[in-house]
C-alpha cells in the first residue's frame, strides 16, 4: 500500500522537535510499509521533516537493528541466540526454523512472507527459548511447535 | 498488530462484562504479562470467556492482570471465590474449560494444577 | 508554592458528573468551610478516577485513600473522621478485587516465603491498565506526601539517607546522582527513566513497567520534584511493545487526572512525562547513548565529562535513572529512609529484583533483600536444578558480568561482594548452568552478543570484540594454541583499560571469569578435550552464521 | 588562569581549559592521535591517544581529558604501550595493508605510526570490509576498505562545510563512513570540495590521479602542451618537498614544470586578471540597472555545484563570468593559438589546481567554447609534486625562473584571489579607479582579509556606498545565502569561496592543510601581493593587450562567447 507523499508526511510532522521524535518517525513509517523496511524516499522525508542530512538519517537507521533498509517479508521473526535461550535450546529452534523456512537467519522467504533474523536478547527469558513474531511473543518452545505456528500465520495470510 | 487488535477487542468485553454485575462473586485473574502472553495467555483468556459465555455464568468477573514473577510457570489464572483464592500454573485452553466448570460451577478447585503443586517442580 | 496538609480530589468525569458529582463537591467545600479548613485542605478536580459503576468518588492525599458511592451526607464523616482525626472510614473505602494478599497460601510457599517485595509489592496483582487500583493499593501516597511535607533537598537527603544505589548496574549512590542535577545550571531540567533494558537474561524492567506502570509515573514524579526537573521522558526499548502501551496509558491516565502536567497533584509543580521507543540497541542502555537516541542520533555513547547531570539532553541537566531504581522511591518515602536500611546489606540497602534463568526449576523473577546467598535463591526460591543434574555455574549481571562457580554457593548478593569475585551484580540477571555445559562454548556465545551490539565508535570494542569472539571461536573449534592465549588475555586488558564506555570495557569480562574460575576447563581445550562435550563435534564455530 | 600539573613527573602549565594533550605538547612529549584534528570537535573515538591519568581506573584518551590542577599523567608505562600497540593492530588486523598501491604511502598517518610504535604486522584475525570503492566522479575516490573510522571526514562535509554527504553508517566492525543508501559521490549533491581528503589519515578518500594522462601529453611530439597555475600553488607547494608552510616558491614551480618539458608555462593569475575587469563591469551593470543583486562571485567550482544544488532558484546572483581556469583555457585555444600559430586541436592546457572540484570543473559540458575542452586536464597540487618526484627532480637545486608571456603575466590582484576576500579585494581596487577616476590611496581592505568565517565592508564608490560580503566555507555560504533567499541580504557584492581560508585551503593541496597552515599561506599571498610591482587587475598590460587586440571590450561579444558562462539547476 502506497500512500500519498503528503499524507505520510502529515503524519511524521507531530514528532518533530519531540523528544525521541525521529525514532518515533521512523517507526511510524516503517510499520506502514508492506515490506517492513524504510524506502530512500522514507528517509529523504525524515531528513527534510528534520533538518537534517539525508546521510545522517541513513546512518542512524542503519545503527539500529529494528528498522531495515531493504524490504523484508511481511512477518519478522526474531529468534533471541544470547546465553539464557542458548542454555535451554535456542539454536536447535533457530536449526529448525532454517530448515522449515529454508532460509538463513538473514534470509526472506521465497513467497515474501517471512523474514528470519537472529536477534540479541529479547527479555523473555523466564519463557525461554523465545521467539517474536512481529510484536508478540512466543515463549516455552519446543522446535515440534513451530510448525503449528507458523501454518497460523500463513493461513491468515492466505484469507 | 495480529494479537493487540485481538487483546484491545477482548479487554472491551471484558470491561464490559465487569460493568454488568456490580460486586462479582467469582472472579477469574488471568497473567497477561509478556511472558504469560507469550505462554499462551491469549488462548486460555479466550477459553475461558468462551466457558462462560457457554455456561451463561455473567456473575463471574474475568479480569487481567501482570506477571507476578513465575514466568516458568505461565499462563497463570487465579480464582477468586468468596474472597479464596487459588492460582494456577501452566494452563492451557483445555485446563482453563475444566477449571471453569469444576471450580467456578461446582465449587471445587482442581488442586492438582494449582501452582503450590507447581511449586514444587513441574507438574 | 503554597502548602496544603491533604488534597482532595474529586471526580469529574462525564459519568460521575450524571451521579451527582457537583452537588457532593459542594457538600464537601461546606463542610470544610464550617470547620475552617479551607486553607489547610485543598479539593481539586480531576478527570474520570474511572471507578464509575461505583458512583461520585473521591481521594484524600497524602494517604491516598479512595472513597466511593458517595453522598452528601456521607462528607460530614468524611471531615470529622478522616481530615480532622485521620482515621478511615471504612464502610465508604472502596472494594478491590485483588485478593491475592497475606492470607493467600501462596505466600507459604518457598518461592514467596524468602522475596520481600517492595518495588514488586503490585506486580501480578493489581491490574495495571486501571490506574484506581493502583491507587486504591496506596499509590500516589508518596509522591503527595513528597510535595506535601517536602522540600526538594529533603527527598534528596532522604534517597541519601536509605543508601538507595542506581540499579541499573553501576550502583551509584542515587540521592548523589540526583544532588548534582538538582545543582546544575540550566533549564529545563531533564529525567530520564532508563528502560531500555537489553541485557541477556534480565527482564526486570519489562516487569515492572507491564506489571505496574503508575509506580513508575510516580517514582518518576517524586525524582523530578527533587531534582527540579520539569520534563520527563521513560525511553523503552523497541521490543517492548507491551510495555510502551501500558506507560502510555499510565502517563495518559495520570495527566487526565491531575497527576501529571501543570500543577502535580493540585502543588505548583509543574511536571510531565513523554514516552519514547528505542529501535534496537543495546548500547544505547548506556546513559549518553540513550541521549543520543533520543535526540535522533545514532546511540553511541558520549565522551564523559562533561557528564549528564551538567550537559545532557539537548546540553541541559540531565538526571537518568534506571526503572528499578525509580520503583523503589515511592517506598522510601513512605516508610522511611530507616525502614528502608534495614533490608538488606550496610553498603547495599534495600532489595534487589533477580531474573532467574537457564537451567532452574523456577525460573522467572524475584525481589529479595541484597545480601541473601546465591545458594538461598537458585535452592530456595528457584527450586534448583531440573532434570537431576548438577549445578555448574552462574553468570551473574548479565552477559558483561562473570561466571561463579560451585564454591561460590555461599557469597552474599551485593554489589561488593561479587565484584570482589570479579563478577558484578550488574542488572540483577541470574543464569543458572547445569553441568552439561562447556565453559568455553558459552563465553562463545556471549561473545556474539557484544560483537552484535558493538556501537562502532571506538576502535578497542568495534575491532576488539570480533577479534575476541574469533580467538575463543578458535578454541572451541580445538584449533587454540599458547599465542591464542596470549593475545586473548593481552585483548581483553586493552578492551577494559581503553573502551570509551562499559559495554566495551565489560565485554571481556565473561573470559575473563572463565579463565579465572575454569581454567582447567579452559586448558583442556588446548588438547583437544572439552569436558562438557559441546565443542569440536565437527561444527568449528557452532554460532557462525 | 592557569593550572599545574606533571607529565611523567614533569611538571608544566598551561591554561585553564586545556586537554591533556596540550599539556603533554607544552611539556615536549608527543601523543599519537588519529581522529583528533585541531580544527575539529574532540571526537575521542579512535583511542590511540591514551595515557594514564592519576586517579582513573581506566586509560584516558589525552585528546579529550581536561586537563586539572595537580594531576600527574603518565604517557608511556608498560600499560600505556602496551594498550596502544593493541589498538593500532586491531586497526591493522581491518586495513588492507597495501601500502605500496596506496597514494598516501608514505604519507599515511597510519603507516606512520605503526612505524612509530614499531609494529609491522597485526597478530588478530583479519577482517575485510566488503565495500566496494566509488570511483564515480572525475575528482575523488572513496576506497572504505581503508576506512579507519576515525570520522574526521564526517567531520569536514557536516560541521565544516555543512553538507553532510558522508556520515557513519552500520555498527558494530560493520561501522563505516558512508553516503545515503551507498550511492555513488557521483550521483549525490556532493560538490567535490575534497575537504574529506583533506582530513582522512589514510588513504581512504584520494583524489583521482590523472597524472598518466599528463605524462602521455608530454611525451606526444604533436601537443603543444600549456600550463597554467593557480595563484594558491606557489604558497603551498613547497610543503611537498619539506619547506615549512607559508613560503613563497614561484621561481621553483616555473623552473620544474619547465623541467617536467611544458612548452610554456603560464600564470592563472593572468586570467584572474582578466576576471577582475569582466565581473567588475559586470557589477557595474548590475548596480546600474539595480538588477540581481547582491552579484556573487563564480570562480570557486566547489561553491558553484553547491549553488546548483542547494539554491537552484538564485542562480541569477551568479556573476556569469567563468572561473579564471576556465577563462584562461578558452583564450588559450583562441586567442594564444592564434597569435601563437597553433593549431588549437594540438594545443593541450593542463591546470595546476589546489582543487578537486576543478576537475569536475573542467569536464562541464559548457566549458568547451574553443569547440574544445577548456582545460584538458586538471592536477592538483599533489599530483604535480608527485610528477616532480617521479622526474627526479631535486626540488632544492631548482633555479627561479619567470613566467613565459603573454599569459604568464600578472598582478598582485591575480596572486590575492588564493586567500578569502582576495577576489573582493581585488574588486574593490579595480571597481573604485573604473568608477572615480582616482587613484587609490590604500590598496589593502583589511577587513575582508582573515579567517573569520563572514567578513564585510562598507566602501565608497563615487557617490555610491556599496556595501561588500566575504564568506568561505559552504556552512557559512549557506548562511549568506539564505540571507539572499529571504530577501534580506545588506550586500551588494559577495565573495564566496568554497573551502575554508580560500583556495590555498582547497582539497588538492598539500596535506596536512590546517587552520594554523592555511593562516601562513594565506599571509605568503598578501607578501607576494605586496611584492609586486603592478597590484591592481587594470594594471595588467597583458590583460591591455588582449581587449585591444581580441577582446575589444569587457562584456563584448566575444567575452561573452569565451568567458561566460551559464547555470544548471540540479537536485539536492
Amino acid at each position: 500500500m502506497i500512500e500519498a507523499p503528503n499524507k505520510r508526511s502529515a503524519q511524521i510532522d507531530v514528532f518533530v522537535g519531540q523528544p525521541g521524535g525521529m525514532l518515533k518517525a521512523l517507526h511510524a513509517l516503517q510499520s506502514q510499509s508492506e515490506a517492513n523496511f524504510l524506502s530512500p524516499a522514507d528517509i529523504k522525508l525524515v531528513a527534510s521533516k528534520f533538518g537534517v542530512p539525508v546521510a545522517k538519517v541513513w546512518g542512524t537507521v542503519t545503527f539500529y537493528s529494528l528498522f531495515a533498509t531493504t524490504p523484508r517479508g511481511r512477518h519478522i521473526i526474531r529468534v533471541c541466540e544470547n546465553a539464557p535461550c542458548h542454555v535451554v535450546g535456542a539454536s536447535d529452534i533457530l536449526a529448525a526454523l532454517e530448515q522449515h523456512l529454508k532460509i538463513r537467519a538473514g534470509g526472506t522467504t521465497t513467497d515474501g512472507l517471512f523474514t528470519l533474523e537472529a536477534t540479541s536478547c529479547l527479555g523473555v527469558c523466564g519463557v525461554a527459548p523465545a521467539i517474536m513474531i512481529d510484536s508478540t511473543v512466543y515463549g516455552n518452545l519446543t522446535k515440534e511447535q513451530l510448525p503449528a505456528l507458523l501454518a497460523e500465520y500463513r493461513q491468515e495470510a492466505q484469507a | 498488530m495480529k494479537s493487540l487488535n485481538e487483546l484491545k477487542s477482548l479487554r472491551e468485553r471484558l470491561e464490559k462484562g465487569q460493568q454488568l454485575a456490580e460486586k462479582p462473586l467469582r472472579t477469574i485473574i488471568i497473567g497477561m504479562g509478556t511472558c504469560g502472553i507469550a505462554a499462551g495467555a491469549r488462548g486460555v483468556l479466550l477459553a475461558i470467556m468462551d466457558e462462560l459465555a457457554a455456561k451463561n455464568l455473567s456473575d463471574t468477573a474475568v479480569t487481567q492482570t501482570s506477571c507476578i514473577g513465575m514466568c516458568e510457570k505461565e499462563p497463570l489464572v487465579e480464582v477468586v471465590v468468596e474472597g479464596k483464592s487459588t492460582l494456577y500454573a501452566y494452563v492451557n485452553g483445555e485446563k482453563a474449560r475444566r477449571i471453569v466448570l469444576s471450580h467456578i460451577i461446582n465449587g471445587e478447585p482442581v488442586t492438582e494444577w494449582s501452582v503450590e503443586r507447581a511449586l514444587g517442580g513441574r507438574v | 508554592m503554597k502548602y496544603y496538609r491533604a488534597h482532595v480530589l474529586i471526580c469529574s468525569g462525564s459519568n460521575c458528573a450524571i451521579k451527582g458529582c457537583q452537588t457532593i463537591k459542594d457538600a464537601l467545600v461546606a463542610v470544610l468551610n464550617k470547620h475552617e479548613l479551607q486553607s489547610e485542605i485543598k479539593v481539586v478536580d480531576t478527570g474520570c478516577l474511572g471507578w464509575c459503576e461505583q458512583g461520585p468518588s473521591m481521594v484524600i492525599y497524602p494517604e491516598g485513600v479512595m472513597y466511593s458511592r458517595l453522598k452528601n451526607s456521607d462528607m460530614d464523616e468524611i471531615v470529622t473522621e478522616h481530615l480532622l482525626k485521620g482515621r478511615f472510614v471504612h464502610r465508604l473505602m472502596t472494594q478491590s478485587t485483588d485478593t491475592l494478599g497475606l492470607a493467600s497460601p501462596l505466600n507459604m510457599t518457598p518461592f514467596f516465603q524468602k522475596q520481600r517485595r517492595v518495588v514488586l509489592k503490585n506486580c501480578g496483582l493489581i491490574n495495571p491498565e486501571r490506574l484506581e487500583d493502583y491507587i486504591h493499593a496506596g499509590g500516589y501516597t508518596a509522591l503527595a506526601t513528597a510535595l506535601d511535607k517536602y522540600a526538594p533537598e529533603e527527598i534528596i537527603a532522604m534517597v541519601l539517607d536509605a543508601g538507595l544505589r542506581g540499579r541499573g548496574g553501576a550502583g551509584f549512590l542515587t540521592g548523589k546522582k540526583w544532588s548534582y542535577t538538582k545543582a546544575a545550571l540550566g533549564e529545563p531540567k531533564y529525567l530520564i527513566c532508563n528502560a531500555d533494558e537489553g541485557e541477556p537474561g534480565t527482564f526486570k524492567d519489562r516487569l515492572i513497567l507491564e506489571g505496574d506502570p503508575h509506580l513508575i509515573v510516580e517514582g518518576m514524579a517524586i525524582a523530578a520534584y527533587a531534582i527540579g526537573a520539569s520534563k520527563g521522558i521513560i525511553y523503552v526499548r523497541g521490543e517492548y511493545d507491551l510495555s510502551i502501551k501500558r506507560m502510555e496509558q499510565a502517563v495518559l491516565q495520570a495527566r487526565e487526572n491531575g497527576i501529571l502536567g501543570e500543577g502535580v497533584l493540585g502543588s505548583g509543580f509543574n511536571f510531565d512525562i513523554e514516552v519514547c521507543a528505542g529501535a534496537g540497541a543495546y548500547v544505547c542502555g548506556e546513559e549518553t547513548a540513550l541521549i543520543e537516541s533520543i535526540e535522533g542520533n545514532r546511540g553511541e555513547p558520549r565522551f564523559k565529562p562533561p557528564y549528564p547531570a551538567e550537559k545532557g539532553l539537548w546540553g541541559l541537566p540531565t538526571c537518568v535513572n534506571n526503572v528499578e531504581t525509580l520503583a523503589n522511591i515511592p517506598a522510601i518515602i513512605e516508610n522511611s529512609p530507616t525502614w528502608y536500611r534495614s533490608l538488606g546489606t550496610e553498603n547495599s540497602p534495600g532489595t534487589k529484583v533477580f531474573t532467574l534463568t537457564g537451567n532452574i526449576t523456577n525460573s522467572g523473577l524475584i525481589e529479595v533483600p541484597m545480601g541473601i546467598t546465591l545458594r538461598e535463591i537458585i535452592y530456595d526460591i528457584g527450586g534448583g536444578i531440573p532434570q537431576g543434574r548438577r549445578f555448574k555455574m552462574a553468570q551473574t549481571g548479565g552477559t558483561s558480568g562473570g561466571c561463579l562457580a560451585e564454591e561460590h554457593l555461599d557469597l552474599p548478593m551485593d554489589y561488593d561482594s561479587l565484584a570482589s569475585h570479579g563478577s558484578s551484580l550488574g542488572s540483577g540477571a541470574l543464569l543458572i548452568m547445569d553441568d552439561s555445559h562447556c565453559i568455553l562454548d558459552l563465553t562463545h556465545c556471549f561473545l556474539k552478543f557484544f560483537v552484535h551490539e558493538s556501537c562502532g565508535k571506538c576502535t578497542p570494542c568495534r575491532e576488539g570484540t570480533p577479534a575476541l569472539y574469533k580467538l575463543i571461536g578458535k578454541m572451541t573449534a580445538g584449533q587454540g594454541n599458547q599465542d591464542d592465549l596470549e593475545l586473548i588475555h593481552r585483548l581483553a586488558r586493552t578492551m577494559q583499560d581503553s573502551s570509551l564506555c562499559a559495554l566495551g570495557q565489560t565485554a571481556p569480562v565473561p573470559v575473563l571469569s572463565a579463565f579465572r574460575h575454569f581454567w582447567p576447563e579452559v586448558e583442556a581445550h588446548m588438547t583437544g578435550n572439552c569436558l562438557a562435550h559441546k565443542c569440536f563435534s565437527g561444527r568449528g564455530s557452532k554460532h557462525d552464521h | 588562569m592557569t593550572i599545574e600539573l606533571t607529565i611523567n613527573e614533569r611538571i608544566v602549565c598551561v591554561a585553564e581549559g586545556s586537554t591533556v594533550l596540550d599539556a603533554c605538547a607544552k611539556a615536549g612529549v608527543k601523543i599519537p592521535t588519529l581522529c583528533y584534528h585541531p580544527d575539529q570537535q574532540i571526537k575521542a573515538n579512535c583511542r590511540i591517544c591514551l595515557v594514564e591519568v592519576s586517579g582513573q581506573r581506566s586509560l584516558q584518551p589525552a585528546c579529550a581529558y581536561p586537563a586539572q590542577s595537580g594531576m600527574a599523567v603518565y604517557t608511556s608505562t608498560p600499560r600505556v604501550r602496551e594498550a596502544r600497540k593493541t589498538i593500532l593492530e586491531l586497526m591493522l588486523a581491518s586495513h588492507p595493508r597495501a601500502c605500496l598501491e596506496c597514494p598516501r604511502n608514505l604519507k599515511c598517518e597510519l603507516q606512520l605510526l605503526a612505524n612509530e610504535l614499531n609494529i609491522s604486522e597485526s597478530p588478530f584475525p583479519r577482517y575485510e570490509r566488503q565495500v566496494p570503492a566509488d570511483l564515480s566522479t572525475p575528482s575523488l575516490k572513496r576506497v572504505p576498505e581503508k576506512c579507519i573510522n576515525c570520522r574526521r571526514c564526517v567531520h569536514a562535509c557536516l560541521v565544516t562545510q555543512g553538507i553532510g554527504i558522508l556520515y557513519t553508517s552500520e555498527r558494530g566492525q560493520e561501522t563505516v563512513v558512508q553516503t545515503v543508501g551507498r550511492e555513488p559521490l557521483g550521483d549525490l549533491s556532493c560538490v567535490l570540495c575534497g575537504q574529506c581528503l583533506q582530513v582522512c589519515p589514510v588513504g581512504a578518500i584520494t583524489e583521482i590521479d590523472d597524472t598518466d594522462k599528463v605524462w602521455a601529453a608530454l611525451a606526444d611530439p604533436k601537443k603543444h602542451t600549456l600550463v597554467q597555475v593557480a595563484p594558491a600553488i606557489r604558497v603551498a607547494l613547497g610543503e611537498e618537498f619539506g619547506q615549512d608552510p607559508g613560503g613563497i616558491v614561484t621561481g621553483k614551480l616555473v623552473s620544474a614544470l619547465r623541467m617536467l618539458g611544458f612548452d610554456k608555462v603560464f600564470d592563472t593569475d593572468f586570467t584572474a586578471d582578466l576576471t577582475i575587469i569582466e565581473e567588475g563591469h559586470e557589477f557595474l551593470e548590475r548596480l546600474k540597472e539595480g538588477e540581481s543583486l547582491p552579484l556573487i562571485t563564480s570562480c570557486s567550482p566547489g561553491w558553484i555545484k553547491f549553488a546548483e544544488h542547494n539554491f537552484p532558484n538564485l542562480l541569477r546572483h551568479l556573476s556569469t563570468c567563468k572561473s579564471p581556469q576556465q577563462m584562461f583555457g578558452a583564450l588559450a585555444k583562441t586567442y594564444y593559438a592564434q597569435s601563437s600559430g597553433h593549431n588549437p586541436r594540438d594545443i593541450y592546457v593542463v591546470s595546476v589546481m589546489p582543487c578537486t572540484a576543478k576537475k569536475f570543473e573542467a569536464r562541464r559540458p559548457e566549458m568547451q567554447d574553443s569547440v574544445y575542452p577548456d582545460v584538458d586536464v586538471v592536477l592538483t597540487t599533489r599530483e604535480l609534486a608527485r610528477m616532480l618526484k617521479q622526474a627526479g627532480i631535486v626540488w632544492e637545486a631548482l633555479a627561479e625562473e619567470a613566467f613565459d608571456t603573454p599569459l604568464g603575466i600578472s598582478t598582485g590582484a591575480g596572486v590575492i584571489f588564493g586567500a578569502t576576500g582576495g577576489v573582493m579585494e581585488a574588486a574593490l581596487r579595480t571597481v573604485y579607479e573604473v568608477v572615480t577616476g582616482e587613484e587609490l590611496g590604500r590598496l589593502d581592505f583589511t577587513a575582508v582579509r582573515g579567517m573569520e568565517g563572514i567578513k564585510e565592508a562598507d566602501i565608497e564608490v563615487g557617490k555610491q556606498a556599496i556595501r561588500v560580503g566575504v564568506a568561505h566555507g559552504l556552512q557559512n555560504a549557506r548562511l549568506l545565502m539564505e540571507q539572499v533567499e529571504r530577501g534580506e541580504s545588506p550586500y551588494h557584492f559577495i565573495e564566496i569561496m568554497c573551502c575554508p581560508g580560500g583556495c590555498i585551503g582547497g582539497g588538492g593541496q598539500p596535506i596536512p592543510t590546517t587552520n594554523a597552515i592555511r593562516q601562513k599561506r594565506i599571509a605568503a599571498t598578501y607578501l607576494a601581493d605586496e611584492s609586486m610591482v603592478l597590484r591592481k587587475s587594470h594594471q595588467n598590460p597583458a590583460v591591455t593587450t588582449l581587449y585591444e587586440e581580441f577582446l575589444k571590450r569587457p562584456l563584448g561579444l566575444r567575452s561573452h562567447e569565451l568567458l561566460h558562462t551559464h547555470y544548471t539547476p540540479r537536485t539536492k
